[in-house]
This record gives structure tokens, C-alpha cells and sequence, in this order.
């Protein structure tokens, strides 16, 4: 099992972190990776993210675990960005190596429906030069609901 | 005989500072004396934030699935967690 | 619209077409992606695609219509290589742009199920010298049924 | 007056080719002309392929909703398609 979780605190190629995964996992059919972004347009000036170091890393790693119990998987990568970033930087990486594309693709879904509402992360973004602080959205309740039901 | 009170995402802006140091005469902190405290040392709206349901506090990296069982003791962190939103 | 459905019959790089993706979209909030490739290991030497020139991509482009229109996205690429494909190399990548991670990663989904089983091709493995047929797994059917019960 | 038929994955190995002529004498060739005349100048095997009830038959690049129904004339293109397996 390939493992790579990981907060960071500057600016990440998500590219070289799934190349790794797939270079590590010879015997996958797939690689599912979902990248989260700053969007350029929409009036978000910067978004910054804050974490609490006895919990946030903790907490991907036990998530990790939940999803390579829950799929059939050859590895998962977790990266998170914390602190200030800019316009079109990656926030969030998730990729997951395994035989066959369903497992794949549902841990993806299964980790970020985590990462976005039930992991310790607190979020704003700064628009017209004053911060916002963002609560998940509704869906993203509904989101990881889903995976109770399952 | 201080206890370390961290504030985590919006309740850091509410506080006005990322964290505090608080001493309990008793030597023990507990729910009714950190709502307490912070309302004297602090400001009573982070007194609020904490009695708000969506506030969770953990003690030494622990998240306490009753808040209101905190006791905290010298040495101690206790950290003030607001509604998460990541990703 | 940013959309980039091409059968290809050389290797080819799937960073740079997600990049691609994503430098285009500058209001998406996340890009999902899937990469199917040739297991390293498992005993297959080589893997051939043959594929029907009046069908094949004006599926392939009838799919992306499809799923451009059940969700929400802001660009869609869908790369399908054809001949004949070494260990390691990508068979197939489909990348979705969107403002929601809900509507990338389930355009994604949606368009692997198609492709898997309903899209205009016949996949032929090399093992220990001999040429095998494959078929789909039942479990690509069983995939791809999911969508019409939405 | 040739029609072209072109063999797709398993049934172009069946066929032992990837394609043939056909010239019916009647100018047309509907179904049972193509099942008689792929046993005789082809071999029985692919007459049988073509017979399966998942072996698809597309005219001039369009599927047929139902192969029985073949019309095909000079110039035309008959493919006959074995089950999929993309991805």
C-alpha cells in the first residue's frame, strides 16, 4: 500500500504527486484524482486555511485508513494545502491507485467528502479586501451522508 | 498553574488573538469556569462562541465528546474548534 | 465549453491535457480525473484496441454531449488511445472541470461506465504470446445501469 | 455493384480478414443474402458471428436497430460489430 498524506504550506504540482502514485502501484487498472482549486475568476481574491497540528494530520491519516479499509485500493495520496494562497493554486489533492476504477473513484469521492466538511480545516477568503470565513455548504453535508447510508 | 486555551478558524478573529493563557484559582478548569474566564479575560462573545452547539473543544488534541466534562489542568491545551470547512 | 475528445494512436501524456483543462477553465473549483493504463503486472504483455472509424468518436463526442448536459461542467476532455499499447502506458483519460467536485467527479464516473461498455471499441490482451478477446466484467454492465435508474 | 463488409475485433480473426467484397446478383443484399453469401465466400463460422444475437450490424457508420431489416446496395459499407470492450 503506497501512502502519501501530507499538509503544505507552500504552493504543490499535484501532477508529480499522482506520477508518483501511479509510478509506485505497477498492478493498478486506474488512477481517480480529484484536484480542488482557487478559482481565478469569482471575485476570491486569496483563501486561507488553518489547521490545528494536533488534529488536522491525525485526522487525514485515520481518513486514509477508513478509505483503504472501506476500497480496494493499491494507494492513496492525500495532500493539503494550509496557510494563504493565490488565485489558480491547488488547495487540495486526492488520487487512489486501484485495480479497478470503481474503487478508485469512490475513495476519491469518499475522501473529499471528508476532507470538505468533517475534517479540521477553517477556510476564508478574502474578496473586495475583507476575509470571509466559508461553512461547508449544505451539499456537502448531504455529501458525506451518503457514505453512512452505504 | 496555566492552562493554554487555543482558538482555532473564526474564533481566533472573535478572541481578537490566537490564544490565551488562563490560571484557575482551584488548580482545575472546567466548563463553567472557562466560560467564565474567558468572559472576564477575553470578551463575553467568545464566551458565547464557546456555549454556541457547533463549537467542540478538545483537550491536549483530543476532541471531548461532551464539552461540558472539560477539566483542564495545569499544562494543559484546550482548543476552541468553529464548524470545520476544508477542501 | 472547454472539450478535447481525441482518439490517439501514439502514447501519450495525460498531465498535459488535464493541464490544458484546467488552465481553460479559470472558474472551475476542482477537476476530476481518470486514468485507465495497461497493469505493469498481471501477466498482460501487450493490450490492442481496435476501434470502427465512422462509429468510435462520434460516440465518443455523444457522450461528451451526454454528460455536458446531465451536469454541471465547465470543460470535459476525453482521450482514448487505439493500436496497440505497451505495460504502463495510458489507455484512457477523461478529465471534468466544474465549480463542484460533485458534478467533475460524477461527469468523470459517467463517462468511464460509457466508456467501458458502450462506447465503440474491442480490446485484445497479449498473454504469454497468445491474443485474448476481452469482453466487459459484468461488474461494467452492473456500472453502467447505475445511470439509467437516475 | 460491391457492397463492403468490415469485420470489427474477434470477427475480423473469425473471418480471417478485416473486410470483403460482396456482390449480390440481385443488386441488393438484405439480411439473408448476407448470412448465405458470408457462409459460402467467407467461411460458416462468421455467418454464425453474424447470426449471435450480440453481433450489431451498422450501415454506412449507423447502427441498425434491428439487423434484420439490412438494405444495403453498391457503395454501401456493412460492419458487423462484436460486443465492446473499450476503456
Amino acid at each position: 500500500m503506497f501512502r502519501d498524506i501530507r499538509l503544505i504550506g507552500a504552493a504543490f504540482d499535484p501532477n508529480s504527486a499522482v506520477d508518483a502514485l501511479s509510478a509506485a502501484t505497477p498492478g493498478a487498472g486506474g488512477v481517480a484524482t480529484f484536484t480542488g482549486k482557487v478559482r481565478v475568476t469569482g471575485g476570491v481574491e486569496a483563501l486561507e486555511l488553518s489547521h490545528y497540528e494536533p488534529l488536522t494530520l491525525p485526522g487525514m491519516e485515520q481518513l486514509a485508513l477508513q478509505a483503504e479499509k472501506r476500497f480496494d485500493l493499491l494507494g492513496l495520496v492525500i495532500i493539503h494545502r494550509v496557510g494563504r494562497m493565490n488565485r489558480g493554486e491547488p488547495i487540495v489533492c486526492v488520487s487512489a491507485a486501484a485495480h479497478h476504477r470503481r474503487a478508485a473513484i469512490d475513495a476519491v469521492d469518499f475522501c473529499m467528502d471528508h476532507l470538505k466538511s468533517a475534517a479540521w480545516f477553517w477556510k476564508r477568503e478574502l474578496r473586495a479586501g475583507d476575509w470571509h470565513w466559508i461553512e461547508p455548504r449544505a451539499d456537502d453535508y448531504a455529501d458525506l451522508a451518503r457514505w453512512d447510508a452505504k | 498553574m496555566a492552562i493554554k486555551v487555543v482558538y482555532l478558524g473564526k474564533l481566533a478573529e472573535i478572541a481578537g488573538r490566537d490564544e490565551s493563557e488562563l490560571v484557575p484559582s482551584s488548580g482545575v478548569l472546567d466548563w463553567a469556569d472557562l466560560a467564565e474566564m474567558l468572559r472576564i479575560h477575553v470578551n463575553p462573545q467568545i464566551s458565547d462562541a464557546l456555549c454556541d452547539e457547533r463549537t467542540v473543544l478538545a483537550l491536549n488534541g483530543a476532541v471531548l465528546p461532551d464539552k461540558h466534562s472539560l477539566e483542564a489542568r495545569h499544562g494543559d491545551e484546550v482548543a476552541l474548534l468553529p464548524p470545520v470547512s476544508g477542501g
